[in-house]
């Protein structure tokens, strides 16, 4: 009988566990978290600290998927050390696994910035332990001051934003969501948030922090109750490089996510992916990434060979009631359509005879289509290129492809 | 496994699934009941239509599931084949939107939740109501 | 137009409160009767274009459409009727022949409904189809006169080609152009399933429905439209299109919109010009003309088909009977006034012709006279209703019936009888690839199967309450047959008694 | 008033017997009397007759025509025409006796005739073909005459009243043949004719039949396109010209000719069960001769000369039953009226629907 230990306890983890049962049902597998929870999903937090998700409904799996999957759990264990046929616990306790995952997942950073250290009301937003905190200390009117004007940082001003906070986000960057939008749609992102009362200072930074303001760069001064720092997030590659695995930006894994030791594999954001869409590795820090990467993982630890392809950026988000799906990359030739008064805004990104990438914001209805077009290579040349500027649709595919497509052999 | 397919060579466009699809499924006893006082319940299946070329689109239960896969809350889940939604645990990410590559996940301004095909095995129809609505059989319900 | 002589035919009514503007009838109608309003947020009807086709009114998820005769009226009078009057509204208008399509509407007498069957009591038993065998196959052609033995006991004689049909019914003559492309086919694959035959009518035979071919019945007509060797070659019988009983003395008429490409090359004609039939064969002027024509077809087919010749029932059509039973052909079909058709002009529909149920009495009774019932099989069309309808013609002396309104009503015909306009929102009688797509093969060929399996269960029991366990101790069995509220003279035509004797 | 037969149609439920000596040895009309009588119940009193084979021996190359006459008027009629057609060899009243029961008798009279070789000559027809058209002749065009026996060295006795009480009243019991047959009739109605009585003949065939077809018009209006009426509007007429057409004028054999009026039933003819060109035959019978399918109930046995044959219907809705003893076969409705007259039998059996039975005289040694 197999020992597979899991490191982690997010998508990554949950996809290995089910990728290992869909092959193996009889072998060991213990999961080994420091967080004390049942798994919960990360990007429910906002979601939770809102109010529109309960404790009960931030599971990302039932209550009894660790029984159902016959699973052994070792919660607030951390994992100090790997190798040898061993995982190394804090408290000195050792777990044998003949298969290993690390589903570290990515923490936080936190640049230095001058007077940090004495506000006391200093938060990130990561963990549901993070969000708790944060909830204990906002009520309504409370002043919040939110550094890093990307997802996190802004999906917990909308959340912020519910419970009545006042909030002021800086960014260095002299525009909302560079990692998803170009500038035009984060214009009107920016425009759509700002109308409903949340200020943005952009292009700054905070050169000075005292306990309840902070002094900008660009001489202004923001009084606020609480900080949170949103600015970014750092892969947990530390187990694997202190074993030995090669490491980069984060950890490399082959297509099996085997990494470069022996029977230790990775998964999730702690890893770099290949984005097929730009033809690059870099860490896709998503959800389904992260689940289907530790699905192929689980797989191949229980012997079943099989690799992950066609892995792309991709995100499902909205901000304030404002939906924005985004896939693939902005290099190539573009076709931009907007309605501003709709605040719907739509890129199309060409290259090489295939579509690279696109936003929508607004009217996100069907994507997906347009994601299949990027994830399959489907060649433009093989669909209506008007109907696909139009809208995504089944039609713009020619009858063959259509009917295979509808026929749903996937 | 039985699923929903459709033949475009028939199909009327005529839209009437949609209607059915939503009446069925909105909770209403009936269809007037369903869209009375300017009620507008979602429908799951979408009819493409061209001058010449009509089809009905929706959930093609695929045995790899991107969307369940993608699912942040654990709100999609396949049970004996069929993809559904568990609708009070969803969120309205679109992460799903973002990831069917048919486009079957509808969107609800509404709900601000997600709508989309469970074959009719959440209300009491039996065989799926687009297919027993389609008055051209452009819509089956088969094994293939 | 200042004056609108032409009120609306009909009243389209509907219940706002049942209406959730889906807009399926909007979408649904050629006519194009409804359409949404956005401004008023409402579906609002033309009644004016109106066919009562009843598409709507089905397709309608919530029952909230009727269509009801328009209640306005002119002033009442028995003689000018409102139809009259709007007819000569119109004609005083465009100045041009009054179109229309389907059957003789008018209030004629229906024979059939006047012809009762006798059932078995007490001295003879009834026969239960599902308990004892029952049969309703026949065979249509010639019969030798004599039969000789070989040596062994076995049967010397030939017989000539017969067609042999499952149960009494054949799909009568409809040409691709006048119907559909779909029509054809689920025609052709229900004749196929059931054992049966279906007829191309003058139309000639799409290339893709050859395979059929054992089941259909070629025609020729005097347009001789479509006709080539293969396609007498891969007919099973070859019918003789003399006349049509809607329209007895002229010939067919397919307006140039409905031929198109794929029509053009079925029929052999150029794309959009109007196919009109010459009102006789001009190769027959005569009955021995007609005798060349028969065995033309044979010779040219190698005696290995049943020529028909089809006619229309007019005043003395038992003589004309009697001539085409010596002329060589191995069936006669009669096709009475009530005949249907996808355009005739509306005076000759509804006043030419003779009622089947007569002609079919009076022929057959002829031909029984002159010792010549054997010599050809007896088709009849017209308005064959129902089963029972089947019955009575076969107790008066037919040997098979045609059905072509009843095959259409299968496939959804709702008798507007609007098919000249093309627009037939059935996909039916069109040749739109919009309106066409609506009839859906795969759904029409099953419902003509479930018709004529309902009819073939019903002969049987029909059948089996007079004590007959085969089709052909029906035939002629008039016996089987009272009239009702019938006249001696009718009674005498018909030869049968009157219901009480 | 009340129709009579040929006017209006009248079903009845009847009893039939018969029975033949394959050897030919001749036997007592009584016997038949005897058989027929145990199936009283199957009769009303108003019909019953026999057919007797071989019972004019002396005067065997001629046809002899038994004729009931409703006048002296009618049978000078009918003479004067037999005197155009025949050589009259014998003529004479039928001997008969008094009986309580058969009244209203009318002139029953017997002719024993060969056809005037002049009239045969000129008339183009075969011998049999000359003397059945005169026999329609007279049935059809002279009123109040009625020839009811036509048949060389056989006859048919029949009267209104039980068919015990026939017998006796036309002394029966004073011929012998080597085959007869009998018929009891149990009519719905009160004919009183006595041309309506059974057997029904048409030179040597005769008919006794128990049944009403539910195919009467539909091989009446079939078979009167060659030259036969059906003034009688009975069963047993209809299906005598049927036999006639097919045996006499087509020359199809009796076995044959069972395939045609009972045919089997096209599941049957398409089981495996026949040989392929038995298959053929079967269907090129019901194909060609569709319209002599005679379907509802019935039994019959048809008397012919030199033997007879039974059939039932192919349902076989009707009784009837077999025997046989040595070289006697015994054909009835019931089994009680061959026990009455042979209570030891060698075999009997019940013949299934559309099943012939055809017995012939064995070859003269």
């Amino acid at each position: 009988m197999k020992k597979y230990v899991i490191i982690g306890n997010s998508a990554a983890a949950i996809g290995a566990v089910q990728g290992i049962r869909s092959v193996d049902t009889e072998g060991m597998i213990t999961v080994i978290s420091d967080e004390p929870y049942h798994t919960y999903s990360r990007p429910l937090i906002s979601y939770w600290l809102e109010g529109k998700v309960t404790d009960e409904k931030i599971y990302y799996r039932e209550p009894d998927f660790y029984e159902k999957n016959n699973v052994m759990t070792m919660f607030g264990t951390r994992a100090v050390a790997i190798g040898g046929g061993y995982v190394t616990l804090a408290n000195g306790g050792k777990v044998q696994y003949d298969k290993l995952l690390v589903a570290t997942g990515s923490k936080p950073f936190v640049p230095p910035m001058a007077g940090l250290e004495d506000v006391k009301d200093k938060f990130t937003f990561m963990t549901w332990d993070s969000a708790k905190a944060i909830k204990e200390k906002v009520t309504s009117g409370t002043k919040v001051l939110i550094i890093g004007a990307g997802l996190i940082g802004l999906k917990c001003a909308e959340a912020l934003y519910h419970l009545e906070a006042d909030i002021t986000v800086v960014d260095l960057a002299d525009r909302i969501l560079p990692s998803i939008l170009d500038v035009r749609a984060g214009q009107i992102m920016q425009k759509h948030i700002e109308s409903k009362g949340t200020k943005f200072i952009l292009g700054t930074s905070v050169e000075q922090f005292s306990e309840h303001s902070a002094k900008l760069t660009n001489g202004d001064t923001v009084d606020f109750d609480i900080v949170v720092i949103a600015v970014g997030v750092r892969p947990n590659t530390e187990l694997v490089s202190e074993a030995g695995g090669k490491v980069e930006k984060g950890i490399i894994t082959d297509l099996t996510q085997k990494t470069t030791i022996p029977d230790v594999y990775a998964a999730g954001d702690c890893t770099v992916s290949y984005d097929s869409s730009s033809d690059t590795q870099k860490i896709l820090a998503l959800l389904p990434n992260a689940f289907m990467q530790g699905e192929v993982a689980g797989k191949n630890m229980a012997g079943e060979e099989t690799v992950y392809l066609n892995a792309i950026p991709m995100n499902a988000i909205g901000f304030y009631g404002l939906h924005i799906i985004t896939a693939g990359s902005y290099d190539g030739q573009a076709d931009v359509t907007e309605n501003e008064e709709k605040e719907q805004y739509k890129k199309l990104v060409f290259k090489d005879g295939l579509l690279k990438g696109y936003i929508l914001m607004g009217d996100v209805a069907r994507a997906g289509i347009y994601t299949s077009m990027i994830r399959e290579r489907i060649p433009l040349e093989d669909v209506d290129i008007e109907l696909l500027r139009t809208r995504p649709q089944m039609m713009m595919f020619g009858k063959a492809r259509r009917d295979e497509k509808l026929a749903g052999k996937m | 496994m039985k699923k929903v397919y459709v033949n475009e060579e028939w199909c009327l466009a005529c839209h009437l699934c949609e209607y059915y699809c939503a009446a069925a499924n909105s909770g209403a006893e009936n269809m007037i009941k369903a869209f009375a006082n300017g009620k507008k319940p979602i429908s799951a299946i979408q009819v493409e239509e061209s001058d010449s070329i009509n089809f009905a689109v929706q959930c093609r239960h695929c045995p790899v599931p991107l969307c369940v896969k993608s699912c942040i809350t654990g709100a999609l889940s396949v049970k004996d084949g069929v993809v559904s939604c568990d609708e009070s645990r969803c969120v309205g990410c679109y992460t799903c939107v973002l990831a069917c590559p048919y486009g079957c996940i509808v969107t609800s301004e509404q709900s601000k939740v997600i709508r989309k095909c469970d074959l009719c095995t959440k209300n009491n129809n039996g065989d799926p109501v687009c297919v027993k609505g389609c008055p051209n059989r452009a819509i089956v319900f088969e094994e293939r | 137009m200042a004056l609108n002589y032409f009120q609306p035919l009909f009243d389209v009514i509907r219940d706002k409160d049942r209406c959730i503007k889906c807009r399926a009838c909007e979408r649904q109608c050629a006519n194009e009767v409804h359409h949404y309003d956005a401004e008023l947020d409402k579906m609002i009807s033309n009644s004016q274009t109106c066919v009562d086709c009843q598409r709507c009114v089905c397709i309608c998820p919530t029952s909230a459409l009727k269509i009801t005769d328009n209640p306005n009226k002119f002033r009442n009078n028995s003689n000018w009727s409102q139809r009259v009057m709007t007819e000569v509204y119109k004609q005083a208008e465009t100045g041009g022949v009054l179109l229309c399509a389907m059957g003789n509407p008018k209030e004629y007498p229906v024979y059939w409904d006047k012809i009762l069957l006798n059932a078995s009591q007490v001295t003879n038993p009834p026969i239960d189809p599902l308990r004892e065998p029952m049969e309703t196959r026949v065979f249509l052609g010639k019969k030798p006169r004599s039969v000789t033995f070989k040596e062994d006991g076995s049967i010397d004689t030939k017989i000539t080609p017969t067609l042999e049909l499952s149960t009494p019914i054949m799909f009568s003559a409809m040409s691709y152009g006048s119907i559909s492309r779909n029509a054809h086919e689920s025609l052709a694959r229900a004749a196929a399933e059931l054992g049966i035959y279906y007829n191309t009518g003058e139309g000639g035979l799409h290339k893709d429905f050859y395979k059929y071919g054992p089941n259909t019945i070629v025609q020729v007509a005097s347009g001789r439209f479509g006709v080539f060797k293969d396609y007498l070659e891969t007919g099973a019988a070859i019918e003789i299109k003399m006349g049509q009983g809607a329209k007895p003395g002229i010939g067919g008429h397919l307006p140039g919109a409905k031929i198109l490409e794929d029509v053009s090359k079925t029929r052999m004609i150029p794309m959009g010009t109007d196919a009109i039939s010459p009102a006789p064969h001009h190769d027959i002027y005569s009955i021995e003309d007609l005798r060349q024509l028969v065995f033309s077809l044979k010779e040219a087919t190698e005696y290995k088909k049943p020529i028909i010749v089809k006619i229309a029932a007019v005043h003395n059509v038992a003589a004309i009977a009697s001539g085409i039973a010596r002329s060589g052909a191995d069936i006669i079909a009669i096709d009475g006034y009530r005949g249907g058709t996808g355009a005739a002009p509306t005076r000759i529909r509804d006043n030419v012709g003779i009622p089947i149920e007569l002609a079919l009495a009076s022929v057959d009774q002829r031909l029984r006279d002159e010792g010549i019932r054997n010599e050809v099989s007896v088709v009849v069309a017209g308005s064959v209703r129902s089963s029972s309808d089947v019955v009575k013609a076969i107790a008066l002396g037919a040997d098979a019936c045609y059905i072509g309104t009843a095959a259409l009503l299968a496939l959804g015909c709702h008798l507007c009888r609007s098919c000249q306009t093309g627009k037939c929102n059935w996909g039916i009688a069109t040749q739109r690839p919009d309106l066409v797509k609506r009839l859906n093969p795969n759904i029409g060929y099953h419902r003509l199967v479930n018709l004529v399996h309902a009819w073939d269960h019903e002969i049987k029991e029909m059948i089996g309450g007079m004590g007959i366990n085969s089709i052909e101790a029906l035939r002629g069995n008039r016996l089987m047959l009272r009239g009702i509220g019938l006249n001696e003279k009718e009674l005498e035509i018909l030869g049968i008694r009157h219901a009480g004797q | 008033m009340l129709e009579k037969e040929g006017q209006v149609r009248i079903p009845a439920g009847c009893a039939i017997s018969g029975f033949i000596s394959r050897d030919g040895n001749r036997i007592c009309g009584d016997k038949i009397v005897k058989s027929i009588s145990y199936m009283h119940d199957r009769s009303n009193g108003l019909g019953g007759g026999f057919a007797g084979y071989g019972i004019y021996p002396e005067y065997k190359e001629q046809y002899a025509f038994h004729i009931f006459y409703d006048s002296n008027e009618s049978r000078v009629e009918t003479e004067r025409f037999l005197d155009r057609h025949f050589d009259v060899v014998n003529l004479s009243r039928i001997p008969t006796r008094k009986h309580p029961n058969i009244t209203h008798e009318p002139l029953i009279w017997r002719y024993f005739v060969t056809p005037l070789p002049t009239k045969l000559a000129e008339s183009q027809l075969d011998e049999r073909e000359f003397a059945a058209q005169c026999v329609i002749n007279i049935n059809d065009r002279i009123k109040g005459s009625y020839v009811f026996s036509s048949g060389k060295n056989m006859g048919v006795f029949k009267a209104v009243g039980y068919p015990e009480d026939v017998g006796e009243f036309y002394r029966l019991e004073e011929y012998a043949g080597y085959a007869w047959t009998a018929h009891g009739r149990y009519p719905t109605n009160t004919p009183g004719w006595w041309g309506g009585a059974h057997p029904f003949a048409l030179l040597d065939y005769t008919i006794v039949h128990n049944g009403e077809i539910s195919s009467y018009d539909a091989n009446r209006r079939y078979i009167e396109m060659f030259g036969y009426k059906c003034n009688l509007l009975t069963d047993t007429e209809v299906i005598t010209y049927i036999i006639d057409y097919l045996n006499r004028k087509l020359n199809i054999g009796l076995e044959d000719i069972a395939k045609i009026i009972a045919a089997p039933f096209w599941s049957e003819i398409e089981s495996g069960r026949y040989s392929n060109e038995e298959r053929e035959k079967l269907k090129y019978f019901r194909n060609v001769f569709s319209s002599l399918l005679i379907t509802g109930p019935f039994s019959i046995i048809l008397g012919f000369e030199g033997g007879l044959m039974a059939l039932n219907d192919r349902l076989k809705l009707r009784s009837m039953v077999a025997a046989e003893k040595d070289d006697m076969v015994y054909l009835a409705s019931e089994e009680c009226a061959i026990r009455a007259i042979c209570p030891e039998l060698d075999r009997i059996w019940s013949p299934r629907g559309g099943e012939p039975v055809i017995v012939k005289l064995n070859e003269k040694k």
